[in-house]
């Protein structure tokens, strides 16, 4: 879950890393009383895309009069497709040195990683690899001052400004243990003077581990069917195809999206049932396919956890009491998988064995429709 | 010889009397798994299926050899079985829950390492040597003894794949689901260290996905340490860039992990790659006919 | 630095773990006033010694009346030689049953031990070893839950019981590790019905780390002297005979100690000057020990860190300024040792090359005075 | 051959730019020992009679090999740079500083374990292959080469007994200071392992003190696993029971820890207990005589 700038930078305040002076308004005039306040300021509209400066979601006011134009003009826009509905007001600051600190985690190396980079205020990605410092964090100390240090070193950072970097560089290690964060950026970090600040926040909380952070607001950045899926414990991705897809596995959804494209078809989702999901939450994900009106829907199952004759059962409780418009293929094999056939011959459907056929049937019956 | 499992590996299944733990555990000692006790707080002093329970693993330890263990606990608690499983000694830990926080993943990780316990998972099927020891859930049918060992970060793809090759005659040697999280225990190339020393297998099949760099690091390993053949599978050559396909496995960031550049390390190393699940068996046994 | 009962329950109040009702007074009346509000109270003396209960540092009272009656007898008595100042006035559990539970750190293991009991309530040196469960803890992970778990099944404990009692470990590990805490011990933990109370609290935080443990109170237990070396470095501790003994080091002070002895004699005290002492701090030293009166002084120097110029200097600072009344033994060996026996032989003194010799002329010295 | 240190070990100074840091610096390069970098956070770029100074541990690592550390960081940032030292690598970390948390002491610890680090101390004086490699405090001239191998837990005590032996004819071969904390990374039995292997060591002298239950563990060790003559001295046999003498280590409690104890335990296992240090030579040479 990604954390609106002005939540990430709640929670650094939380934690004593120091970010401009400023607020997060909803009306223009709530932007004019604070530039009143603070001065000069940045007006930040508040999305979750990256790329704000270059697509005109960031721009600066000089009076107060001038923030609430530039608010009136974010607030109710869209950015990158998404709408804009709060803006962060704060101090313009002086910047002598833009860096860029960040903390994640590298599935190879099984550590968390601590990356950092001199040239800080551009996007990360376009930063060249030997720019960027990144130093794997062992799990039995975690990110202790030396380390800090020495980062702080290789960024040719002394005196005052070093040791408030390694001061941030250890609250934000805190704030990425004690709030179970995927990613923690900051970038820029701006050096002004002797002064060592946050502008920016960039905050993802682990979404497996959000029953144990009551503490944090909960942003929501899927569609609704994505958010519907989620709901009944399924993984869920909007594509821009006609074949409606599920199948139990992460893996085998995606060979199975795949398969498609190898036929020459195009799958209009991503729908990964998971391990041992039920007749119910079967028929719910069979429904969440359908209200997207697809040409045809594959179900493609090799029943372990899964078992075949729910997922029968399921796409014959969803024929008889809500009806299916379009024609489905399916392929079964596995747990109860003979149960599960004979459930579907019941419902008028011979199931695949094989999920290479059963991908090019869909994929004939989409371009015939 | 064989890879992790054998014969007569003494398990252990924490969260035994849950639904998944019992059935699971039921098909496990169907497939001759010697599961010698389970652990359920709280339920100490039953029985499953003539399995003795106890609460704690300390307490299973007391009366049994414990080689190896596998966790049903749910997520919240499973961090804390692990370590009490790593902590009793077991020589191999199959962390079979999906959506366990990447930090309790970490401190796992961790902890495996000091101990030397070989962390399977989280988020696996987990690990069977064919026809002597499964600790999974796995479909039982599909792993006949054989000559080919298995590796895969997914599961489902994985029965997949072995099934096409049972299908086509071929039998597992070891078949090891990695685990579909972004921090597991076992990478690509532990396994392919492992297999390349078995003496039952002959050949060996990757069952790979986009994101991530595993099948990369297990590409140059391969090149200068594995003579046995390699076959792989990858799924994900339709994804779009940018967005998180199931768990956590799945995602093409900063343009690493994507699809071509997998199968231009795995084709450097010798390695092909089979477009589709079903010409997986093909490409194996083109490759022991060489 | 060991913390009075009424601090260790104050800690306890503040990570959770539940203590009786009741509260620290000063006054007889205050307990009356407490007494009144709680009902049935134990009234226990606030000194820092083990043996309360057997010296009638502890009573009860049924009643306000008796409750005052009671903290008057104790407020101003003194307990093992101690003064008691304080009260504490607790609510009289009705006990089911006594655990002991503790955290301290085992040397030999080099980890943190968690003890625990089903034998509470007795002064656990006299629980025989086995009926004493010991677990030592990996610095790595700690005391997770499942160790806890672990001891309430070895204690025979289950249900709510067993929970409240895992529940309390893990918050006294919490505090083990935050207040750098070398024992935390609650003998007993009362199980009263579903109940599980702390009914006592013993604390001992590290001296070494009191820097950084400025949350807590500072308790002091040494003698003024003691106190007095304190202050300036050193380590003393006070013995019970007439040959006051310096050295520079434990095991070379407490070796002279033995020398002393096994010529007959017996030394005032122990204290180990330390590493590297200089001037200042060793005529302190020096003025320490003539406070105490005794019939003769020994100063066995091994220079290493220590300057034996800086010993002689400080010898004949003290003997110029202060004036040394009685006959001192000196024994100075390593850096600088020719300059120091120099400084020496101009204040009179012709330093010893061997340690036994100088404790031999000491004991023969007190022997004669 | 010698235990831990050797004529080329290349020795980092952390802390080097400080009082004791500078002044025992001098003395150790003096007395032959390879110090090749020293550490002072901020003063990198600096020099001391030579040897250049860097910020961080990790910027001298890129200039030398560094196989051994002495510490001489104030105790509240010990722990700190004890991390930093066996983070970078070095095998065997020298830890001076008294006055370190006990939960400090714990972490460094467990940390230079799950590396593999041998860790000095803390509260030590330092370790020396006498005539190759001092690292640590202790005074120079009384560490001639010989044949006997020094263990002790308190500090100037063991000069005063290096001193007898060495006034009475006898080098060292390598002479260990545990540490006088109560927890500290070697052990007795650590270094009596060691010492048995070594070559250059034909007898051991322990120089223990009362209080703990390291005497007793390498009572059992040496009766069972070391042929060499190993003699003893103890501190402390006047001293009362339950006074904390010194900083930790001298304290008996629960009946643990006494004199008599101990010195029972070393005579069973066949180890003559001096009793007043000057005696400590005339055991060596009955025991070399033998």
């Amino acid at each position: 879950m990604k954390l609106y700038e002005y939540m990430g930078k709640e929670l650094f305040t939380l934690y004593g890393i120091p970010v401009p002076a400023g607020g997060v308004v909803a009306v223009p005039e709530e932007a004019e009383v604070l530039a009143g306040k603070i001065g000069a300021v940045v007006v930040k509209s508040q999305v979750l895309s990256g790329k704000r400066g270059k697509s005109g979601g960031i721009g600066f006011a000089d009076s107060p009069y001038q923030a609430r134009e530039l608010a009136a003009k974010m607030l109710g826009s869209r950015l990158s497709g998404l709408a804009v509905d709060k803006i962060l007001v704060e101090k313009k600051l002086q910047i002598d040195r833009e860096l860029y600190l960040a903390l994640t985690i590298d599935g190879a190396l099984r550590k968390p990683v601590l990356l950092s980079s001199a040239q800080g205020g551009m996007d990360i990605e376009e930063v060249p690899e030997e720019l960027i410092i990144k130093i794997a964090l062992d799990a039995n100390i975690g990110l202790q001052p030396f380390i800090a240090r020495e980062v702080t070193r290789r960024l040719g950072l002394s005196g005052a400004v070093a040791r408030q970097v390694v001061d941030i560089l250890l609250k934000m290690y805190r704030i990425f243990v004690e709030r179970d964060a995927e990613l923690l950026e900051i970038n820029p970090l701006v050096v002004s003077g002797e002064q060592v600040i946050a502008a920016d926040a960039k905050v993802t909380i682990d979404d497996d581990a959000l029953y144990r952070q009551s503490g944090l607001p909960l942003v929501e950045e899927r569609t609704a069917t994505e958010k519907a899926a989620h709901e009944i414990g399924l993984s869920y991705v909007e594509l821009d195809g006609d074949i409606a897809v599920m199948a139990n596995g992460a893996g085998i959804t995606m060979a199975t999206l795949d398969l498609i494209e190898y036929y020459g078809g195009r799958a209009a989702n991503f729908l990964d049932a998971g391990g041992g999901a039920g007749v119910e939450q079967t028929a719910k994900a069979l429904e969440l396919l359908l209200a997207r009106k697809p040409k045809t829907i594959i179900i493609n199952i090799f029943g372990g956890i899964t078992r075949c004759d729910d997922v029968a059962a399921a796409f014959a409780y969803v024929k008889q009491n809500i009806g299916i418009p379009v024609p489905v293929v399916i392929r079964l094999v596995g747990t109860n998988e003979e149960r599960g056939r004979e459930i579907l011959r019941e419902n008028g459907i011979e199931a695949y064995q094989l999920m290479h056929e059963a991908a090019a049937k869909a994929v004939q019956i989409a371009r015939e429709n | 010889m064989a890879v992790y499992l054998f014969a007569d590996t003494q398990v252990l299944v924490q969260g035994i009397t849950g639904n998944q733990g019992s059935f699971h555990t039921r098909q496990m000692v169907n497939y001759g798994t010697k599961v010698v006790a389970g652990v359920s707080p709280g339920k100490g002093g039953q029985a499953l299926e003539g399995i003795p329970v106890y609460d704690t693993v300390a307490a299973a330890a007391e009366h049994h050899l414990l080689d190896a263990s596998i966790l049903f606990t749910p997520a919240p608690f499973a961090k804390d079985a692990a370590f009490e499983a790593i902590d009793a000694g077991v020589k191999v830990l199959v962390m079979l829950p999906e959506h366990i926080p990447v930090h309790d993943a970490l401190a796992v990780t961790a902890f495996a390492k000091v101990r030397g316990t070989v962390l399977v998972g989280p988020n696996t099927f987990g690990v069977v040597s064919s026809g002597k020891c499964k600790i999974g859930i796995m479909p039982s049918q599909f792993f006949v003894p054989g000559k080919v060992g298995v590796v895969s970060r997914s599961g489902t793809l994985c029965y997949e794949i072995v099934g096409t090759l049972k299908a086509a005659g071929f039998g597992t040697s070891t078949v090891v689901g990695l685990g579909g999280d972004r921090v597991v225990g076992l990478s690509f190339t532990d396994v392919l260290a492992e297999m390349e020393q078995d003496s039952e297998t002959e050949a060996i099949v990757m069952v790979g996905e986009i994101g991530g760099s595993a099948e990369e690091e297990a590409a140059l390993f391969i090149k200068e340490r594995v003579t046995k053949p390699v076959i792989a599978y990858l799924a994900g050559k339709s994804a779009p860039p940018g967005k998180r396909m199931g768990h956590a496995g799945a995602i093409i960031e900063r343009g690493k992990g994507s699809f071509a550049g997998k199968v231009k390390a795995l084709n450097n190393a010798g390695v092909p790659v089979a477009e589709l699940p079903f010409q997986v068996p093909e490409l194996v046994a083109g490759s022991l006919r060489k």
